[in-house]
């Protein structure tokens, strides 16, 4: 911490920081979901605020997921702006329905009059072994279903800067945090997620991917949790001489086309470093970008996709981790496309 | 026994009238253009042509469900309804001819065109539904949830039929709203079937009012399709939700006089079956009542009867006049 | 009908007829869903069975997806082999978590051990106004998450032989209808999917695709019913010299991406044309194989996908008409391609 | 009351020995290269480390549930457990061996280390789980209904949490179970707890036992954590189920000694909690009521506790001896 202007936070506090400020200025705003109060979350993102704001807007709910996340739809539909969480998003099987086709058609499907300013918030993520129910990502999946805002971010400062933007929009945002960057006490953590966050409040607009690393030979474009597992291996390649621009998606709707496309024109290379499922989803859309606009853009050698390869996550250590890509895979993938 | 004002019983007659026609008449209309199928040699029906094509869920016999409910609700109460929605939708007093216009397709609907006859939204009167069963329950725990926070004393009324009982969100959302104490109402509309599947194939007990034990809540059944006494029941259960006390359970026996969808055969329906039910009609059994005390002369039947006539028949023309939304609308509102 | 040999049946009496014949040939074979027995299934999938089998072999289920899917799955490890309707896929978030937790993933988490020879037939598709939570293909969305046989038949000849097929895989298969191509009496169809069957018992593998029309100067990469639309276009164009091939995926899962990758390399054009969602897709995945393979094969101009663009399918006519790709859209896609 | 036989009964208590030391064996395992955070500077704790990574949830003070029903059970009838299932897989007569593999991930485990603690299945003794809460519930109905189809008196036993009683699986699950006549019994491990959230917090009434009527099937609630209990309200329902009398509901009221899941702060438990509730430890009420009614002597209990731990022991031994899966096999067993 230290100096205010240098203040670090894990992304973990800089999300309920994001919350707790937006409740201070908005008494609509309110938290609910399974050990969200008490526990202040079992990933810390609502940490301290029960504290600050009392069980009427700080909710524990029973295992109930349709009922509470569809009650989340139903009290944004009256004004309130709720912030929903489900707890790993592995579990969206029990309650998908009131998200994709009620939360995520409802403005649609009243052409517009309805305006459904929900949060709903979910844990992502594997690296620790929790195997196949609850380490996935799946974020490719809601970006696939429209009428969904998606929000990944990466690190603590864009984590607090999204949150505020997505309590302030009318439409439906789910925001997914990565387990291993959010800096918990109990769980090795990339600790370039935790970073300076200004104690007031901003946002951080959607739509736009950054730039996390500019580089001439190829485009590496990746998101949350990978995006550090990517610079890791753009620095070791650096090394080596080989430049590589590392796009942090940020949010996957709306997605951010042009920061994709000018860098891959400039680096006529592309590698998609995803911890999603490989194949119908998010490595495959990034690509299919590329492809329909080759009248402008050159690539030196086929594209290549780093993600799981089509298999639920294994529990043993050395098969999550072969299954999931590390580093080294990116590293070795990106050598591999310079040859 | 709650009894209804004068002024009240009459409405509800006038809105069962009202309803019946609306759908009535959409069977009709509902055939425009299908038969005989242009569209393909050897087809019996399109139900993609027309000027109102896909499915049509019509509610002719559940009128008192609707009436006996909305009569205790004002503008700032909200409902969920089911795939089956055009009687809560008018008895709450959403507009009868943005729905209609919805339901052509027309820029003038509730949704601009684009939600159809399961997908109603009136946020003025606030008003939604859905083509998932057991899907308004949650929703309707959330606006229940948000009156409560702004400190108002606003009801939420979720219906939902007697195969949406089985689904899940029944049990989660009756859960959530008595623990949290949440003044919302859930009424089930039995009539008997789900598609063809009937009651006694998909349901473990007689009667869903039972299942209210489980989650500490009242439980009421009504099982005659008696408007009058659907507007008592739910008038309790108002006064309490109003008063904090909580949600309640109501269960209506009722009858749906035709198919499911349009164009079901109905091969599942005992013969003769909806003749019989049409002998105990429930706006018969209104009017019967309103005469018998005095309530309502000749004169004022027709008069009610005309209007009710009138209102149906200025809907459908208003919605056949009206213009189908521009093609650039595709892309809009999938955010505001 | 009339002769044998030319015997023709629409494709619910051909899915229909292949469950018989498996449930004559094994009794542990059976059919469950809402409306699958006395109805004969809501578009005819199941007609006729519950008279020939009984009440015990084709069981109508009240509306609770998750605990009869679920039994499902659980009935399939018992050594039972389900056939179970989802009656609309539309509808696959009441009990998501049944499928995709369970019923892909029980086999991979049990190493193997256990077996679950369910099939999950489900209703898709557009096309007769049915709006935005009764018109959805998501092929591609259960394509996606791992432990799940896709399959997606265009046809009745095809329709039967992967019928059996799938009744006989130990693994779960899901099995996906359009309703626009199963010869119903009360729906407009694609009258190309009412084909010859035979009366005999046959099986069409997973994982070859067909290449349903050939052509030279662009692969057009298609399933389902729009298999029938992008033949229409294909005639279309050929009387202008323009020479489709067309390829019918058949399954999703297992790809045949030979197929796929082959025609490129012939015509050096991909256009693909799906119904589903355009956007982290099955359009996005034809073409991230074809970029991954930009070694050898040589792209003439840039691909193009058809889909439906990230919206929810509005009901009104003229704008599902136009939210879904036609005939006419698919051709003018290929005519800008070969410009 | 249905009484167990002594050797039933001896049976009991060796398996809640081999369950308690099982478990707490595993508190200590588990902490094993996670303390001290050799990973990262600050951190208190690394779950991702250590030969038993991912979360932990063991069942300590929850044998009577697991022995008293499993007691009932043959190796034809299945079971699907929870996300805490060590005690249920132990008592259904799963190899411990194998299931101490595999929680280390090892391929001689029960998945060839894939599934992981909260995902064990055993096809020869019919034993399933999942991490997902209320996911037992339909699969077990499935299971039912294949004993039925086949003929067999086979039953099916699936446990829950009181936490998960809330979850929409339940209610469908149990009416479908009564409609069917299904041979299933469900039983409820109502522990207080679902991690930080209590039962009161969570739940409209006070017994889930209650809700057994809104299925029209029995419900028992067991309020004592005595295994000789469970014994007898369990070996009812198993009659009955094999009977083809149908299902039953029991509610277990019971005690978790641990955190939700090891490294569990336990914040939200009161002071002095856990203390309270070891006091009546259901291993001592057993073993006193075996030492009282004569069915076991002191060298007989020597022998029987020496047992239990050398087959603890030997299984956490042949599973750090086990090797990893190569990683070859990664890719297999997507589909067989
Ligand atoms: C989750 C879900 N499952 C199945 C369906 C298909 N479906 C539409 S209406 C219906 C029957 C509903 O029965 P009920 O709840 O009794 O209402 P009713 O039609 O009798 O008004 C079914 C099964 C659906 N729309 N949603
Ligand atoms: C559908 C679903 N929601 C949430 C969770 C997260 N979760 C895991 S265990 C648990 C508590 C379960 O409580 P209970 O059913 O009482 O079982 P207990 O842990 O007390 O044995 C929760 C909420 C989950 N695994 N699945
Ligand atoms: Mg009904
Ligand atoms: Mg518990």
């Amino acid at each position: 911490m230290g100096n205010e202007n240098n203040r670090e936070l894990t992304m973990a506090a800089a999300i309920s920081e994001g919350m707790a400020q937006e409740m201070e200025r908005d008494e609509n705003v309110f938290v609910m979901g399974e050990d969200v109060a008490k526990y202040g979350g079992i990933f810390g993102a609502t940490g301290g605020l029960l504290d600050r704001f009392g069980a009427d807007r700080v909710m524990d709910t029973p295992i109930s997921e349709t009922a509470f996340i569809g009650a989340a739809t139903g009290a944004a539909a009256e004004g309130m702006r709720p912030v929903v969480e489900l707890m790993f998003v592995d579990f969206f099987g029990v309650c998908m329905d009131q998200i994709y086709n009620h939360m995520a058609k409802n403005i649609y499907m009243s052409g517009g009059n309805v305006k459904l300013p929900v949060v709903l918030t979910t844990a992502i993520g594997g690296g620790y072994n929790d195997a196949a129910q609850h380490s996935q990502c799946l974020y490719g999946l809601f970006a696939h279903v429209p009428g969904l805002k998606i929000v990944v971010p990466s690190n603590a400062y864009d984590a607090k800067g999204m949150m505020i933007e997505a309590i302030r929009d009318d439409n439906p945002v789910m925001y997914f945090f990565h387990k291993g960057i959010m800096g918990l006490l109990w769980m090795a953590y990339f600790t370039g997620s935790t970073t300076h966050v200004p104690e007031e409040s901003y946002t951080v607009p959607f739509g736009k991917a950054k730039v996390v690393r500019e580089g001439n030979d190829i485009t590496l474009v990746t998101l949350s949790q990978m995006v550090h597992k990517s610079m890791q291996a753009a620095e070791t390649l650096e090394s080596d001489g080989i430049s590589v621009e590392v796009i942090d998606l940020r949010t996957l709707v709306p997605l951010d086309k042009d920061t994709i496309l000018n860098s891959v024109a400039k680096t006529n290379r592309l590698c998609v470093a995803d911890e999603d499922y490989l194949s119908f989803g998010l490595s495959g859309e990034i690509v299919a970008i590329v492809a329909e606009n080759l009248d402008s853009i050159d690539l030196t050698c086929p594209v290549k996709r780093l993600a799981v390869k089509d298999m639920p996550i294994p529990y043993s250590p050395p098969l999550e981790n072969a299954a999931i890509p590390q580093s080294s895979d990116i590293e070795n993938t990106i050598r591999g496309m310079m040859a | 026994m709650i009894e209804p004002t004068t002024d009240k019983m009459l409405w509800m007659y006038e809105q069962m009238l009202i309803i019946r026609e609306f759908e009535e008449t959409m069977v009709n209309i509902y055939l425009e253009g299908k038969l005989p199928p242009e569209i393909q040699e050897g087809l019996a029906f399109d139900i993609g042509s027309g000027p109102v094509p896909g499915e049509m869920h019509l509610a002719a016999g559940q009128e008192p469900v609707a009436v006996g409910t909305c009569a205790h609700l004002k503008k700032d109460d909200t409902i969920t309804g089911t795939h089956r929605p055009h009687h809560f939708a008018i008895a709450k007093g959403v507009s009868i001819n943005a729905l209609a216009a919805e339901i052509f397709g027309k820029v003038t609907g509730l949704g601009r065109g684009k939600g159809g006859h399961m997908h109603l939204f009136d946020v003025e009167n606030k008003f939604g539904c859905s083509g998932i069963i057991g899907a308004g329950m949650p929703q309707a725990c959330g606006a229940a949830l948000a009156a409560k926070k702004k400190g108002k004393d606003w009801v939420t009324v979720t219906f939902f039929g007697e195969g949406a009982a089985n689904q899940g969100s029944f049990h989660e959302s009756l859960n959530l709203a008595a623990l949290w104490n949440l003044p919302v109402i859930f009424i089930c509309e039995d009539n008997s079937y789900a598609i063809s599947v009937t009651k006694d194939e998909s349901t473990a007990i007689a009667n869903n009012a039972d299942r209210a034990a489980g989650y500490g809540m009242p439980g009421v059944s009504v099982d005659n399709n008696d408007a009058l006494e659907v507007f008592s029941v739910v008038g309790e259960a108002v006064s309490r939700a109003r008063a904090g006390e909580g949600p309640s359970l109501i269960e209506c026996k009722t009858d749906r006089y035709l198919g499911h969808f349009q164009g079901d055969a109905e091969a599942y329906r005992p013969e003769g079956e909806v003749e019989k039910l049409r002998e105990n009609d429930p706006i018969d059994l209104l009017r019967d009542h309103l005469v018998a005390s005095d309530a309502m002369s000749d004169d004022n039947e027709k008069e009610i009867k005309d209007r009710a006539s009138a209102t149906v028949k200025a809907a459908y023309e208003f919605a056949r006049a009206s213009d189908y939304p521009d093609t650039s609308e595709v892309a809009q509102h999938v955010f505001v």
